[in-house]
């Protein structure tokens, strides 16, 4: 029998990713169970769905229940459980535990971590429930990021896998990319490297000016550390030490927590989360924005940052000249453009290194691509090698700032094909 | 036609999700994203194009710059020089920069022209956007203190089918999700990440608010940015093309027909002179049949797709009896036969259309034509027809006053 | 050409004294007054047009309307479906308008065309005018925050003049004197009752304002409303109408030549990429030796009289040279031999030029052919250059960006 | 000899006439002396021909005196003398007098005069003065209206107007209406017959009323009320007692002046010259206009009157549909449009009527059309023919309204010619 998938138990549907994820799968016309510990909890789930989709028809596709209730009509029918609880090794087993004795053999089970280890998860359950266990990263807001890194464990059936990507890309229309399961897979892997570093820089240089250097014109939507106080401090340490825990590379000195970041986060400042106390910024009642400087703690007023190069480049960029930019920026002198050239470089370095680790090696950069562009809004890897010039270009300034030049970069063609919509990943600011 | 064969030889599209003036970008960047991905989708080489011809609607009111031609000069050292123009016939724009190619290719003055189509309109608020829009009408009559004049006045054509022939709203919802689920399969469109079905189109409330009239916002499409650049080439410079890219020339597409009329700018005069006639619109009929006869085409059935102006969910409701898939006022029995949806007799919009795909004002007719060539060289990917030889677009301008029609196939 | 000849059959321009702003008329009544003039002046009847092309520079702006082709459908009956298209290159656009349809003639498309060039501009304030008129440069480099952005540029090609050849002011007054005097002679000039002569031209002071630089009031074209409406048309179309009036096909005007070119938009780029090149704008000097080739004219002293773009003095400076009349950088002896006055070996803007007769942009292309065509057809009355029998105008959109050329003659 | 002019005088410099058309002369290249009474009022006059070239320049032409000091050097040198003193008889026969011992032979002496009895100007002066004396009315300001009138007497050689209508068209680029030497010569006559029958009509229908149906869109640039308060008040009474005195035909009835108009002239209101006190209208502060009530003679708001047919009409003319708009106005039924019916019926009839008395036979309706277009900005009688649909129509509206249909009408074929800019003389409003 052909599998299917028409219901779906999402648990921990009343938070984030639960609530989005869940109406993603609404949308696409799944039945789905919204489930978490209190029906209003996943009623307000049901609303965030609704407001993501722009449409009160969904509700149509939702059911919303409680876990004590609900749990035991909804696992039997559905053909998939997702599960999006806290990012807990023992609350998520004890979830799974809970599962297996209502779940129908073949009954796939999905968690939606990234930072814990895999094969950790579903220690302990059946064979059956093991064989049909994997990753399913999806990333957030699923309504406007598209990457989802997929990944079994070591007893997963690898056609399962093959038949969720599948299922993924066709139904859910994602960016479905096959990872390995390291910790943080792709995507966090390497975001959260170069997000390291930036917050080591800024101690030295400052928030505003590195958010001003590496910011969108670098090819990315949102600046670093504007990311992470998106993301919220507490969460960005947390993946960070996960990293540093379960990953070790040539680069891995570079996944640092500076002393201040542990402050801030001791005090509070926990970005957007905390809107009254900041994060890296801190909204004015005016709109306008003042930077935590890292060496007092204290919220200093904006500078504006003006560096000849930087704004050059950006007028470049701002009429569709972004090889020209990036040209500008590569050959640009002084300390300012050391720091942009040495992120570039990083990341270019890192996303190239990981090819075979995070990836399989067969597919080259490109899943890596696809994480950073469509997880991140990030300009791909290969997509900066074509902006820098090409590999030769790249690996010179690789080898320049005393990065590793990776074989996989030397070996990769992804970068000459002409990149389709590239321009949307450089704006010019 | 009897007159020299006009190619059609591809081109490239921008993504029309974005947002231009959230990525801080000048209008010439956009189409200068659109001229750079031709050249590497086409394998044409900047001293092939002999000149370049842009279709704008309104860059004067949305950007504050006219003269867009002009700027085409800038994209290569090689085009210093280069004889350029912009066209406007409001939302018909580019299909006119298109028919002028055409024209000038005929006349043996050029080999190969860049067409490009282009429009940045998320450069101000939807309100003033709607008036800016109101100068593709008589403003001053039909525009003029009126908060979103062209849905009133596409509203007004449902209007005008209702009291002629009978009009039920839920034939305009299906026609909106039919654009809107097309658009699900197309990488550039402007809504494929947005949710849309049938039964929301069909419902009116926070989400899908009633702009005036029987128009709600999924009856529209929305105000989107962007530019499209293709290539139309005389016969001497295809032969040499094709041999570049190792195929004949009769492997390229090429204009087979168009049609080309006006009609009364004002609406209700429109209106008043097709009282008594089987078509609402007998001008953009006639553009439709002007396109059939000059291709030889004995009717609609002849096509396999139609890329039509669906800036409403009313005016493709129009191109359904105009295209004649139905006997005049019959268009719902298309609708309802499944006639027009991916994998039905005669697809309509397999791009998304206008409300799917989106509207760029004045880079819609050269994005209809992209296409099409797209359909009949089969790499429209997952929104292909299968088999498609031809193709007609229609494009129009304000309230079906400039009425474009290409048929396009080998 | 060993193309179709293409034939101008005169045409009808408004009076471009007039203010349509205060006389609170529509932007659609000054080209249906253009178009109904030209039927009497010509005799064409309006089944003989099968197209209108429209050019046009900013409407949007200055008269808050886009779609400006529709509306010559509602001018006649006979109009109904008639192809229409508005074409714009900045103040170039009615000449860009006329080369289209000569395309369109030439393939063989259409046997006769009305072109109509149309701009009014007095419906806003001088400030203002000025800031729409920047949107003819590059407006976010050229124009945005610039008082006046187009006296700036042209002054700055004054300098260049000046760096690279010398210049003395003086020959600029002479040039705006001697516009200002053939105005006169022009019954639908604007400034024909206007006092202005070669000793007010050379002062500064409270009625010659300096306005940037080396620029006055006295080296500009003013703020003008005007339409023009003139006719193109086949050997066919020509033969018939020759036999209506009487006359032989040898008879009428046709366009010997033409030149299209386009320069960078930006003014620095012209002027970067020209240095240690003989003409200051290369792109200008190959757009009049193109007409001339197509023409097979020699050079400059095969012509009769040349109708420039002398937007400001400067320009028409810049045309002495370019046009051949002395070499690179000595326009001045022309000015000083009396070589461009009435009378002289080959006078420049019999008419009174853009800045005597009145510079409405959109329609200047328009009327500079009309004016050739009245020339070589002697009806020039006042203005005619005796026994004319070749003219050349000159159309330039933006700093020299556009730049087209035609050469009439019989 | 040829006779040339190159030096005139002009006598009366100071005033508005006299200042302007010797402006006129100085900016066509004519050596000019202004003269009047004293040499700053001569100053004066400097400025305002100044102020209409918009042109310091023109002072380079143009020598400042007074009578008494200057009038010795300069009436010998001129080739022409230009009176524009006071238009009354007695003062004009004096100055006369003065130049007498003075001008050589031959040399022009011309009034400005339309509205005395030309025959008698002259009436005691040299037969040389006689034969070489004509009238060339100038219409006012000369910058902006291009009509001249010119007209000799019984004495004056008829070559010598021939030269100077020559002179006046080549050199000055004047519109020459060769008049006969009857009171008002041609546009006068017919102007204030015209205004005459509507201000008889504002004292029943009120003067916004008259002025908003007879307004711009019949075929003037000014609404004829208005253009009494911009004449004065006290002139128009002038220019009709003299029409009434020296004129007779079969409209003569029409050539009235109300009591209301004697009272308002008695109480001051003359017009834009008594700004305070207005005229027919009164210009508030606000910028907005009040007008007087012919009934109780106190000035009333404006109550912005809206007739359906003109308002259709003025949309007509706006896109420039002026001949549907006049066959609008033709068809119109009721109170209002027949107005507007009358006014244009009697300016057709009264203008052909007076071809042959007023201008030669030979010219028909041109030299009236011309001076109705440059000297009022009206449309021509011929035009509003055209307009109105053709001769036969014209003379049926004519016939309707009881008024003569004159037979220079109905041999007329200058209507049937394309009317050049005809547009102009039809504002919308």
């Amino acid at each position: 029998m052909e599998r299917t998938i028409q219901t779906v138990a999402v648990l921990g549907a009343s938070g984030t990713v639960g609530s989005l994820t869940g109406g993603l799968l609404a949308q696409n016309g799944l039945r789905v169970y919204f489930l978490s510990r209190t029906r209003e909890g996943s009623q307000k789930g049901l609303e965030k769905a609704i407001a993501q989709a722009r449409s009160e028809v969904i509700a149509d596709n939702i059911i919303c229940g409680d876990y004590d209730s609900m749990l035991s009509e909804a696992v039997p029918k559905a053909d998939w459980i997702l599960e999006c609880v806290a990012e807990d090794l023992s609350v998520k087993q004890a979830m799974y535990e809970r599962l297996e004795p209502l779940r129908r053999p073949g009954t796939i089970v999905s968690s939606v971590t990234s930072s814990l280890v895999l094969e950790d998860l579903p220690k302990g359950r059946s064979e059956d429930f093991q064989k049909h266990f994997l990753s399913t990263h999806f990333y957030n807001p699923p309504g406007k990021m598209s990457a989802c890194e997929i990944c079994g464990q070591s007893k997963t059936d690898p056609a399962l896998v093959e038949f969720m990507a599948d299922f993924l890309h066709r139904r859910l229309r994602r960016a479905v990319i096959p990872v390995r399961p390291t910790a943080g897979f792709a995507g966090n892997r390497i975001a959260f490297l170069l997000f390291a570093r930036i917050t080591e820089l800024a101690a030295e240089y400052g928030v505003e000016m590195m958010d001003y250097l590496i910011g969108p014109y670098t090819g990315r939507v949102m600046a670093p550390l504007a990311t992470i106080d998106l993301v919220g401090l507490d969460i960005h340490k947390a993946i960070i030490q996960s990293l540093q825990t379960h990953t070790c590379d040539a680069l891995h000195s570079k996944l640092v927590l500076p002393d201040y970041l542990e402050k801030m986060i001791g005090q509070g400042h926990l970005g957007r989360k905390t809107r009254d106390k900041g994060g890296f910024y801190k909204r004015l009642e005016s709109g306008q924005y003042e930077y935590i400087d890292p060496k007092s703690l204290t919220y200093i007023p904006a500078f504006q940052p003006h560096v000849r190069f930087v704004e050059e480049a950006k007028q470049l960029i701002h009429i569709g000249r972004y090889r020209d930019a990036f040209e500008h920026i590569r050959e640009a002198k002084g300390t300012e453009a050391g720091l942009v050239q040495e992120i570039l470089a990083t990341y270019i370095a890192y996303s190239y290194m990981l090819v075979g680790e995070v990836t399989e090696q067969k597919y080259g950069i490109e899943g890596i691509d696809r994480v950073m562009m469509t997880g991140f809004n990030w300009a791909s890897p290969s997509l900066l090698v074509y902006m820098l010039g090409g590999k030769e270009k790249t690996a010179e300034l690789l080898a320049s700032k005393g990065l590793p030049v990776p074989a996989s970069l030397l070996e990769d063609t992804v970068w000459e094909r002409y990149p389709f919509n590239a321009g949307r990943y450089f704006p010019a600011k | 036609m009897s007159r020299e064969n006009v190619y059609l030889l591809g081109g490239y599209q921008t993504d029309f999700a974005r947002n231009w003036a959230r990525e801080n970008k000048h209008i010439s960047a956009m189409m200068r994203e659109a001229y750079e991905g031709s050249l590497a989708v086409t394998r044409i080489e900047p001293r092939d194009i002999q000149a370049a011809f842009i279709g704008n609607f309104a860059a004067e009111l949305y950007c504050m710059q006219g003269h867009l031609g002009a700027f085409f000069v800038d994209f290569d050292p090689a085009f210093r020089g280069l004889p350029t123009c912009r066209f406007e016939g409001a939302c018909a724009s580019s299909a006119l920069a298109a028919l002028s190619a055409m024209a000038h290719i005929q006349a043996g003055l050029y080999d190969c022209i860049a067409v490009v189509g282009v429009e940045q309109m998320k450069t101000v608020s939807p309100a003033k956007g709607g008036d800016y829009l109101g100068t593709a009408a008589w403003y001053e009559r039909e525009s003029a203190g009126i908060e979103f004049p062209f849905p009133k006045l596409f509203g007004k054509l449902g209007d005008v089918y209702e009291a002629r022939y009978g009009l039920d709203n839920r034939h305009l919802a299906r026609i909106a999700a039919i654009n809107y689920a097309n658009a699900k399969l197309n990488p550039n469109a402007q809504t494929r990440d947005w949710f849309m079905d049938y039964n929301h189109a069909c419902r009116t409330g926070q989400y899908n608010t009633a702009i005036v009239g029987r128009i709600k916002v999924t009856d529209c499409s929305q105000v989107t940015d962007g530019a499209v650049c293709i290539y139309l080439a005389s016969e001497r410079f295809a032969a040499e093309y094709a041999r570049r890219l190792g195929q004949t020339p009769a492997a390229l597409p090429r204009i087979l027909g168009w049609g080309h009329t006006t009609a009364p700018m004002e609406f209700v005069t429109k209106v008043a002179e097709s009282e008594g006639q089987p078509y609402v619109l007998p001008w953009t009929r006639k553009a439709i049949t002007d396109a059939y006869r000059r291709a030889g085409l004995k009717d609609c059935w002849d096509l396999d797709a139609i890329e039509t102006h669906d800036c409403f969910t009313t005016s493709e409701y129009m191109a359904i009896d105009h295209f004649g898939l139905t006997e005049p006022g019959q268009s719902w029995k298309a609708i309802e036969e499944g006639v027009i949806e991916m994998g039905g007799r005669l697809p309509i919009n397999p791009s998304g259309g206008l409300i799917g795909c989106g509207h760029p004002v004045g880079a819609t007719g050269a994005r209809q034509l992209l296409d099409a060539y797209k359909q009949v060289t089969e790499t429209a990917g997952d929104y292909q027809v299968p088999g498609a030889r031809r193709v007609a677009t229609l494009n129009i301008g304000g309230s079906a006053t400039t009425n474009v029609v290409f048929i396009v196939g080998r």
